[in-house]
């Protein structure tokens, strides 16, 4: 461990903001693609199985035609 | 090319048929348009597509031609893949769209003159005169045909068909749409003595073709 | 009802390969990134000159040498696509372009975070940061150009041919720019001190550069799957994944429901 | 030869019967140029240093607004499809159409050029280098900037778009042609950055037409 205490780390030799600055932004961006990113593949999945019902429900309306 | 070893185009394309399609495949907006389509049209041939809105029936033509891209399959004139006899191809090919291909500020002639030029067709300013006078066109030949009504330009387009005389192939997306019965007793009558003098049509219709003609169906569904 | 679907086996095989290759990518890539960063932060030495400022050379130098490398995998994939027709290799392009604008967007505000404590200014024109920029509106180019298409299809080959004519450029701009640079200003203020680094620090640094590629491969991965769904979505093989997957997270569901 | 020379003649036909609209980029030009002096204040000696830079930038912009209608009339009234399916390579086609755009809406561009170095307070030996980079740098924008304009002629807003992508692309020109004018400010030879120019507008004559060409059928789809 290069720094002697918490506060030491946090304060980076005076450099702080900085480099919090660009980790925070940097990791923060890869998170937020990450995220975005898994979410679609949820939505997409979501997507398809509501296509999919819809699906049956066409194949049911054409099989029962609806009586006079 | 192929003329000048002593095979005329109007031999081959009777020894051979016209065109013909492969196992086409159509994609679109990635929709599986229609699956294996195959058909072999000969000359004298008529393929009539038909199908309801959104079947890929303009899809298709334009694919024959090369303007769609294929997703699979071939399409073969003369019995050689199309991507390999392009200029051969497209010597003897009359297009006909949804897209007329006149441009608004320019008037008839002009329109038919670069067109034959860009074909490589050798036609007089008056040969472009007499055909647009069998189009009942008299008098508005040289004014733009901005200032033309509908039907009237798409009569100045049909003009290609006549001024064309080497094509064997002839495709026509919704031909007789806006046109008068005069315009479709015209087009009828030329397209019945380009296929009796041997040529291949391909043409699409929502209504039922008004003539006697033996002709080949080709019926597209829509596909959700 | 499926039987009109061609067998198209190619983008399922895909699917399959990222979904194997993902958790090993997704696993390795954090880890090695949280390892890799808090090394670089908390334990490798500071710099004589620059102190503790310097860290940032942790999340600069992997996010820089990535974006120019992910600008040139987008347009060898552009490139295979448009050559031998292949409808992957278009998905694939258009995964990658966002993990690109996103890792030079980074390179580009670590940069300016390391130029402010250093240079005395968040923003210097300087050749590298200046290529950098540009390098972002080429990606957000192909991008948008996708996007802007609404047939998939057409729109990977459009953005294709412009990744292709961008990386012709790419090499262009780097010089023309760097050549620009040494024409309008001494490149005095430049000179960081670049000796050979220190194993305790570079060591940290080899670690970082790896992490970040195994994370914008994940990220990657991911966004190609995503992209071949989005492609495929009315394939059988697509129904029945999905199918799967929500069986999958019903019986979990329903215990956590009596629990 | 007879189907190039008939395209020609057609589109310079046309772009007699468009002047209006030719004129349009000009002014815009015009107006961008005279603006800075304007904004920054008429003092001659900064004119004359931020001038090459202006004249440029205003240069690919107005550039940029002319290009769009490129191919845009013929694709929207199929006049595009008829020449896909003519005997004339559609390489050649799309070179004869950005030569004739060249000539008829970035030609005059030039000939503005003397008035707006008086403008700009630009010495002879700079307007020379500027006639001369502009002489061989505008084909370039034409060249690839068509290959953009090919893409998204099917795209209803294609404004906006075409500048995104166009802009990073024409950097190294920018970069090249003001310094050479610069150069030629402080009586340096700039023959080095002539030859960059002239190598990448060679570069393109020889791939862009293949590259519009393609782009072209994509947007046919």
């Amino acid at each position: 461990m290069h720094f002697a205490s918490m506060n030491e780390f946090v304060a980076m030799g005076g450099y702080g903001l900085y480099v919090w600055l660009s980790f925070g932004l940097g990791l923060l961006s890869v998170a937020i693609l990450w995220l975005s990113s898994w979410s679609t593949k949820k939505r997409l999945f979501k997507q398809v199985l509501r296509e999919q019902v819809r699906q049956q429900r066409i194949q049911q309306a054409k099989q029962q035609p609806v009586k006079p | 090319m192929l003329s000048s070893r002593g095979f005329s185009i109007d031999r081959l394309r009777v020894i051979l048929g016209v065109l013909s399609a492969h196992n086409l495949s159509l994609v679109k907006n990635d929709r599986l348009l229609f699956d294996k389509v195959n058909f072999s049209l000969d000359a004298h041939g008529l393929l009539y597509v038909k199908g309801p809105n959104g079947a890929g029936k303009t899809s298709l033509l334009r694919a024959l031609i090369g303007l769609h891209e294929i997703e699979q399959g071939e399409v073969h004139f003369l019995q050689a893949n199309v991507l390999d006899c392009k200029t051969l191809f497209h010597q003897n090919l009359v297009y006909f769209g949804h897209k007329l291909g006149l441009n608004l500020r320019l008037s008839a002639t002009e329109n038919l003159d670069f067109w034959c030029k860009q074909q490589e067709q050798i036609c007089s300013i008056d040969t472009i005169y007499s055909v647009l006078t069998q189009l009942n066109l008299v008098g508005l030949e040289d004014i733009p045909v901005a200032h033309l009504s509908a039907g009237q330009q798409r009569r100045v387009a049909l003009a290609r068909f006549w001024l064309k005389e080497s094509a064997c192939l002839w495709v026509l997306d919704e031909p007789f749409t806006a046109l008068d019965s005069n315009g479709i007793d015209l087009l009828t009558e030329k397209i019945l003595s380009f296929l009796s003098s041997g040529g291949a049509v391909v043409m699409t219709s929502h209504q039922e073709l008004l003539f006697n003609y033996p002709k080949q169906e080709l019926v597209l569904e829509y596909r959700i | 009802m499926w039987k009109w679907l061609h067998p198209y086996a190619k983008p399922e095989r895909s699917y399959q390969l990222c979904q194997t290759l993902l958790p090993w990518f997704a696993v390795l890539g954090g880890l090695s990134l949280f390892v890799g960063t808090m090394w670089g932060l908390a334990f490798a030495p500071a710099d004589y000159q620059q102190g503790d400022a310097f860290r940032i050379i942790y999340i600069h130098v992997p996010s820089a040498i990535l974006s120019k490398s992910l600008y040139c995998t987008m347009a060898i994939a552009a490139f295979v696509g448009l050559v031998w027709q292949v409808k992957t290799a278009f998905m694939a392009m258009v995964a990658v372009a966002p993990v690109g604008a996103m890792v030079t967007f980074v390179s580009l505000i670590t940069g300016a975070a390391w130029g402010k404590p250093m240079w005395g200014t968040w923003w210097e024109w300087d050749a590298r940061m200046t290529s950098q920029l540009i390098l972002l509106f080429l990606f957000v180019g192909v991008m948008s150009l996708y996007k802007s298409f609404e047939d998939a299809q057409q729109g990977g080959k459009a953005a294709g041919v412009m990744a292709m004519v961008g990386i012709i450029n790419l090499p262009i701009i780097h010089y023309s720019v760097e050549w620009w640079n040494s024409l309008h200003q001494g490149a005095t203020i430049l000179k960081m001190g670049k000796p050979s680094m220190a194993p305790d620090m570079l060591w940290p640094l080899l670690l970082c550069i790896v992490s970040w590629v195994l994370v914008s491969s994940a990220i990657f991965l991911l966004r190609l799957q995503n992209e071949i769904v989005r492609r495929e979505i009315k394939r059988p093989w697509v129904v029945e994944l999905a199918l799967q997957n929500s069986k999958q997270q019903a019986p979990n569901n329903m215990s956590t429901d009596r629990g | 030869m007879s189907p190039i020379i008939a395209l020609f003649k057609r589109d310079l036909i046309l772009a007699y019967h468009n002047r209006a609209e030719l004129m349009q980029p000009m002014m815009f030009f015009m107006l961008v140029i005279s603006l800075f002096p304007l904004a920054v204040g008429p003092n001659a000696a900064t004119l004359k240093i931020i001038g090459p830079g202006v004249i440029w930038v205003a240069a690919i912009l107005s550039s940029l607004l002319g290009l769009e209608r490129l191919f845009r009339d013929d694709f929207q009234d199929g006049s595009l499809e008829q020449m896909i399916l003519s005997t004339t390579p559609l390489p050649a086609i799309a070179l004869v159409k950005v030569a004739t755009h060249w000539l008829t809406s970035i030609l005059p561009l030039i000939c503005l050029s003397p008035l707006l170095a008086v403008f700009l307070h630009l010495n002879e030996a700079m307007y020379w280098a500027l006639l001369v980079t502009l002489l061989l740098g505008t084909p370039l924008l034409s060249l690839i900037g068509a290959i953009a304009v090919a893409l998204t002629v099917g795209l209803n807003r294609g404004g906006v778009l075409l500048a995104l992508l166009l802009v990073p692309i024409f950097i190294p020109l920018l970069i090249f042609a003001t310094s050479a004018v610069d150069a030629a400010a402080m009586e340096l030879p700039y023959t080095a950055q002539l030859a960059f120019i002239a190598a990448m507008l060679l570069f393109a004559f020889a791939l862009a037409p293949f590259a519009i060409a393609y782009a072209l059928k994509v947007s046919q789809n």
